[in-house]
């Protein structure tokens, strides 16, 4: 109950009125329109087979791109959900999921890990992806540039070679799976 | 010599001065107390670890560990068949695996374009929303033992074994279901099944009274939750927090509406919300989301096509033996049938199911907030990556923030009000 | 040289001697030695009792909370689970007791002893019937308050021995806690002394004879019960008060490290504890071993006299009173163990930091004010009704403080406190 | 549509259309007596139950009653006659999640009929999924409402043809109480 002794109990948000989410018809690519507005080329995937709009960036335009997306006018991407790495044997790619609250919509942006498994980190943007860009680095190796505290999060500290690549081999016995 | 070594003289500080006046911080040497709490705690809801720096009992610093209870699901889903991997998911979540299901099904039926009949979504709402009970029950349950009241989460298990003997009665297992199909479930209703769930629905207003006569109004619970752990809008979205905790802050976050999947959008339902962001509000959002799960439960039973299971099993017995009998004679009349009322948009071969190469991300409104499925498939049977985004990740991470300058005792209650369980954090 | 048979008579005359030889022999001896025997016999007793208590509260609460929870509770052992407590009792005693090497092996073996002991001892001082107490000591009361202060001492060692940072937190939490919760608890008590005048239980007993409306719980001195009940729950841990083995936060708090004897020793001495808070919450705030209609009822009936008349047994006469005095206290007395139980069974446990301020804040200053308007009555209603003058005048000066003072104060509470607790939580919201 | 989730939520804002601001307002009007009030309210909720019936079983002498979809033992149906049921095709062997925990050996007669070797299972790791159960195409490997597993060995766990198959008679019980075709020849 010390008021003072708690840095999180700041009256912020006392006492305003909920914030409802107003769900948005926007047109297929509204955001990579909206990126190329502002002056950012990216290269644009279409639709995936829920409807979400898929971008790619690289690694040189993903901050402006991302910090452009955060503040879009009518829906900003403020919410983001997950960081997923992907082993495309060729190279490996981080798909960030994200969504706006205010219009509910959700955007899946693309970028790919260059020959030494570097990409940047959006730590600067979201925040949120702390732990995600974590877990894809744990997972998959990929080495996020910029990310304050990129260690292991589930495997242990000493766990040698990243478990979720295609070409990981575990020689245990008993791991009769890997075999397969 | 021999006391040096002694615990009692470690404490002692070397070189300790005599006190001057009053002046506390000089005379007394004071060092943070650095507590391990978990990874076994009766607390921690599984096998998590914070490490916990306390100045007296107040947290100074706090570390989560995790990945204790890693089980690598999605590493997992690349050497298995898409039906084969399909049991697993059920520990995604465990407490309400009915959403890791729907998460799952729902991306293959979208990169596959298979349609779904009414009847099929109409027993997934049922089926989900008594799950949504059964979490929160159980969540109702370990937070007020967590603060100290041991009689509720008696009565929530008592009544969470109730809906688990209607999922048994339904999916043969009380909780890993393995029920949803690509395109359906597994099996339709049995006979008299919703007339059970309706005298549960019936009955169970009358014990959430009885849980918040317990607890909602106890000035001890108003004392302990009240203004305590306030997850601001500005930090939910700092950690990705969502779900009911992002309801609390003040967010009518709901995905059930603003993305209708299912059929969501064919029933009535309020989103709780509450402004004040704290441990109280995340308790109050969470109880009314209770009785507004009850409400749409009452309307699917009300408005599901093709009714209870049992007469609509024998109607479908004579329609395919009519079909069969009309081949030969076609002056047989096969009774009438609406496609909503099938079991399967499509019957698929399970044993040698191929979707198409595809993406698909599916992201669901479970118990804990959104729960994300993301599926990328390459035209084998098996999916060459799938991704959980489990609520419980996101809403973890933003603990130390949060429990930073409380007491430690704030720590279970703060903590249970975010609902977290290790399975879907480590996966 | 003495022949075999010579020692033998010479023993067959001694032997019937023999008990009048070791009566005389110990009354030579020092009177601290005799004393001291009969005081280890007491205490024999005592401790049995209280082990006694613990056992069948043991079982009663485990039955208790079960059926709160629509459970069974224990129920194979024995018939409908009487043996359970002993069968659980006998695990305990075959349990390894583990001990590791950076404990302070001494110090934490002597902690459960500790706190287990003066609980025992407290036994021997409350009154079960008109003859059956252990000690009838003019200063009871403040004899078991003194008693039941030195077992926070073995909970602060136990969690200092144990090596343990969850232990430590519950031993200084403990510590904290007994010592805030102990002044209030005396200071409910005074209002009682204050009106019968006497430390000793017996007499306080013996002042509520009259039944019902003599009871201090219920008319003289509610507030003081209430205030006794809070407080004397804080002391032996009890939910909501039960901070230092907070399970869900400190894990077992100063018991953690324990398992074994040592840990049902713990175990045994809190529900001793709770039971000697109970009796002595029956016996002083509600008649003790007298019935609510006034005495008792076989001695108002006459039907003691009557049984042994017809019997023909006349020590019957004595004996019934005592069987019914014993009777109404333990059943008073297990009415409070079960309201505690009762309360376990529904109230969350309170913050540490809370905890101290309820104490401090509001049963403190609450005592205070009752013991104050406790002794005006005293003084007014009581003593000086004959004196009519001078109750004038005392009760002008009374009103008076206690318009501005009592007043004040009830306004201060129900007011200013309240708009205080009020705008603190609102601001945090 | 989302006018209509304004409303709601508004309305909804918490319990009973109580703010959390407007419980503390209300329930410090006057805190000791609300509080106290509250207290006795939690307190006879719970005395309540005092006389309620138990709900608990007492297991051993009292079986749950379970539903005829329950996921118990895996057994091996039998034709009427009592002879083998299954085809040996290995459908539940390649859906099974748990490696190889379905082992079947089987080879063809002169009549090209098939002959099952060794049909085994091992429970100890089985997670009784109901896979197995749903890919077979002569309704063969199917649960019965049996959960009484335990035993003192892994190998015990491992059931072979012999454990697992149940004779004509019980077979035809079975698909009696779930309304399969009876006979099977």
């Amino acid at each position: 109950m010390n008021a003072e002794n708690n840095p999180s109990s700041s009256p912020a948000s006392s006492a305003s009125t909920p914030e409802v989410a107003v769900p948005q018809a926007v047109p297929a690519g509204f955001f990579g329109a909206y990126l190329a507005s502002k002056g950012i080329a990216v290269e644009n995937l279409g639709s995936d087979a829920t409807g979400m709009e898929q971008i790619r960036l690289t690694a040189e335009n993903a901050l402006p791109a991302a910090e452009a997306l955060k503040h879009h006018p009518d829906s900003p991407m403020d919410l983001l959900l997950s960081v997923a790495g992907v082993d495309l044997l060729t190279h490996r790619e981080s798909v960030y999921h994200v969504q706006s609250i205010l219009s509910s919509q959700f955007l899946i942006i693309k970028i790919a890990a260059n020959e030494k498994d570097e990409a940047p980190s959006l730590f600067a943007v979201w925040p949120a992806v702390d732990w995600h860009e974590r877990e894809a680095f744990d997972l998959y190796g990929i080495v996020y540039q910029g990310h304050p505290d990129l260690r292991r999060i589930l495997m242990p500290t000493y766990w040698e070679g990243f478990p979720l690549r295609k070409d990981y081999k575990q020689e245990d016995p008993r791991l009769v799976w890997n075999n397969r | 010599m021999m006391m040096m070594s002694t615990p009692s003289s470690t404490l002692t500080p070397p070189d300790v001065k005599p006190m001057q006046g009053v002046s506390v911080e000089k005379g007394f040497d004071t060092n943070d107390l650095v507590v391990n709490i978990g990874p076994q705690h009766p607390s921690t809801h599984g096998v998590l670890r914070l490490i916990t720096t306390l100045n007296g009992e107040v947290v100074k610093d706090m570390e989560p560990v995790i990945g204790y209870l890693h089980r690598s699901k999605e590493k997992m889903a690349e050497s298995r068949s898409l039906f084969q991997y399909q049991p697993t998911i059920d520990r995604v979540e465990y407490l309400s695996s009915f959403y890791d299901h729907l998460a799952f099904v729902n991306c293959v039926e979208k990169i596959a374009g298979l349609g779904v009949p009414k009847r099929v979504e109409y027993i997934r709402m049922i089926t989900l929303e008594l799950n949504r009970i059964t979490s929160h029950l159980l969540w109702f349950g370990t937070f007020l033992l967590d603060l100290g009241a041991s009689t509720p989460f008696f009565w929530a298990f008592r009544d969470r074994e109730e809906v688990f003997t209607l999922f048994e009665k339904l999916t043969g297992a009380r909780m890993m279901y393995n029920y949803y199909r690509f395109g359906g479930v597994n099996a339709d209703l049995p006979s008299g099944w919703l007339n059970e769930v309706r005298k549960f629905i019936d009955d169970f207003p009358r014990r959430l009274d009885e849980y918040e006569a317990v607890a909602t109004k106890n000035p001890i619970v108003l004392d302990r939750t009240i203004g305590q752990g306030i997850l601001t809008k500005e930090t939910c979205l700092q950690f990705g927090v969502t779900g009911p905790a992002l309801r609390a802050a003040g967010y009518a976050a709901d995905l059930r509406k603003t993305n209708p999947y299912s059929c969501y959008n064919e029933v009535e339902f309020e989103v709780p919300v509450a402004t004040e962001a704290d441990t109280y509000a995340r308790y109050v959002v969470r109880v009314q989301e209770m009785r507004e799960s009850l409400k749409i439960i009452r309307q699917c039973i009300d408005n599901i096509p093709g009714g209870d299971g049992g007469e609509l099993g024998l109607l479908k017995a004579k329609v395919d033996e009519a079909t069969k009998a009309k081949k030969k004679d076609p002056t047989i009349e096969v009774p009438a049938w609406n496609s909503d009322w099938d079991m399967f948009g499509k019957k698929i071969n399970l044993l040698t199911y191929k979707p198409p190469a595809g993406e698909a991300s599916v992201f669901v409104e479970s118990p804990r907030g959104v729960l994300g499925c993301y599926m990328v498939t390459d035209g084998t049977p098996k999916a060459a990556r799938v991704k959980w985004r489990g609520a419980s990740f996101s809403n973890l991470s933003c603990l130390p923030a949060l429990m930073k300058g409380h007491m430690y005792s704030d720590l279970m209650a703060i903590f249970g009000s975010l609902d977290v369980i290790m399975p879907e954090v480590d996966r | 040289m003495m022949s075999t048979t010579s020692w033998i008579t010479s023993i067959a005359d001694i032997l019937p001697k023999l008990p009048q030889m070791l009566w005389d022999w110990w009354l030579t001896l020092p009177d601290a030695v005799p004393a001291f025997t009969v005081g280890l016999i007491v205490f024999g007793i005592a401790a049995l009792m209280g082990q006694l208590a613990a056992i069948v509260m043991v079982l009663m609460e485990r039955k208790v909370l079960s059926w709160f929870t629509q459970r069974k509770g224990p129920n194979r052992v024995g018939p409908l689970g009487a043996l359970q407590t002993i069968a659980d009792g006998v695990k305990l005693l075959f349990k390894e007791d583990i001990m590791n090497d950076a404990q302070d092996k001494f110090l934490f073996t002597l902690a459960p002893a500790i706190f287990l002991f003066p609980v025992f001892v407290m036994f021997t001082l409350v009154p079960f019937s008109s003859t059956l107490i252990g000690v009838s000591l003019p200063v009871g009361l403040l004899a078991l308050f003194a008693l039941s202060s030195i077992s926070v001492i073995g909970v602060v060692l136990a969690g200092w021995a144990s090596n343990n940072k969850f232990s430590l937190l519950g031993g200084m939490r403990s510590a904290a806690q007994a010592i805030s919760y102990e002044i209030p608890l005396v200071l409910s008590l005074l209002g009682v002394v204050l009106l019968t005048g006497t430390m000793d239980l017996s007499k306080i007993i013996e002042a509520q004879r009259g039944g019902l409306l003599h009871w201090f719980g219920i008319f003289l001195a509610p507030v003081s019960f209430l205030i006794f009940y809070t407080a004397s729950l804080a002391e032996v841990n009890r939910v909501p008060f039960d901070l230092p083995e907070a399970e869900s936060e400190l894990v077992g708090g100063y018991n953690t490290e324990y398992s074994g004897m040592k840990f049902a020793t713990f175990f045994l001495a809190e529900y001793a504890g709770l039971f000697i808070i109970s009796a002595i919450c029956a016996a002083v705030f509600f008649g003790g071993y007298y019935s609510p209609f006034g005495g008792l009822i076989v001695e108002q009936t006459g039907f003691n006299v009557w049984l042994a008349n017809t019997l023909g047994v006349h020590q019957l006469a004595q004996l019934i009173p005592q069987a019914e005095m014993l009777l109404w206290m333990l059943s008073k007395t297990y009415v409070f163990v079960y309201m505690a139980m009762l309360i376990r069974g529904t109230l969350p446990r309170l913050k540490p930091d809370e905890l101290m301020g309820f104490s401090w804040k509001f049963l403190l200053p609450v005592a205070l004010i009752n013991v104050l308007m406790i002794a005006f009555v005293k003084l007014f209603l009581m003593d000086f009704a004959l004196n009519l003058v001078s109750a004038w005048v005392y009760l002008g000066i009374a009103l008076l403080i206690g318009i501005f003072g009592i007043g004040g104060f009830c306004l201060w509470i129900s007011r200013s406190f309240t708009k205080q607790l009020q705008s603190r939580l609102l601001k945090q919201v | 549509m989302m006018m209509m989730v304004s409303e709601q939520t508004q309305a909804s804002a918490s319990l009973a259309g109580k703010t959390t601001t407007d419980v503390i307002k209300q329930s410090t009007n006057s805190l000791v007596v609300d509080g106290l009030k509250e207290i006795t309210r939690g307190l006879l909720t719970v005395l309540k139950q005092h006389n309620t019936d138990p709900i608990t079983l007492e297991y051993p002498e009292v079986m749950p009653e379970l539903s005829d979809r329950f996921h118990g033992r895996l057994s091996l149906l039998s034709k009427s006659d009592g002879t083998d049921l299954c085809i040996g095709c290995q459908a539940c062997a390649r859906v099974c999640p748990c490696d190889d925990l379905i082992q079947i050996e089987m080879h063809r007669d002169a009549d090209k009929k098939p002959v099952i070797d060794r049909f085994t299972i091992d429970l100890g790791r089985c997670i009784f999924c109901g896979n197995c159960t749903e890919v077979c195409p002569v309704d063969c490997i199917k649960f019965l409402p049996d959960f009484e597993l335990a035993d003192y060995s892994r190998e015990a766990l491992v059931l072979d043809k012999k454990d697992l198959t149940l004779n004509g008679e019980e077979s035809d019980q079975w698909r009696k109480e779930h309304g399969l075709a009876v006979t099977v020849a």
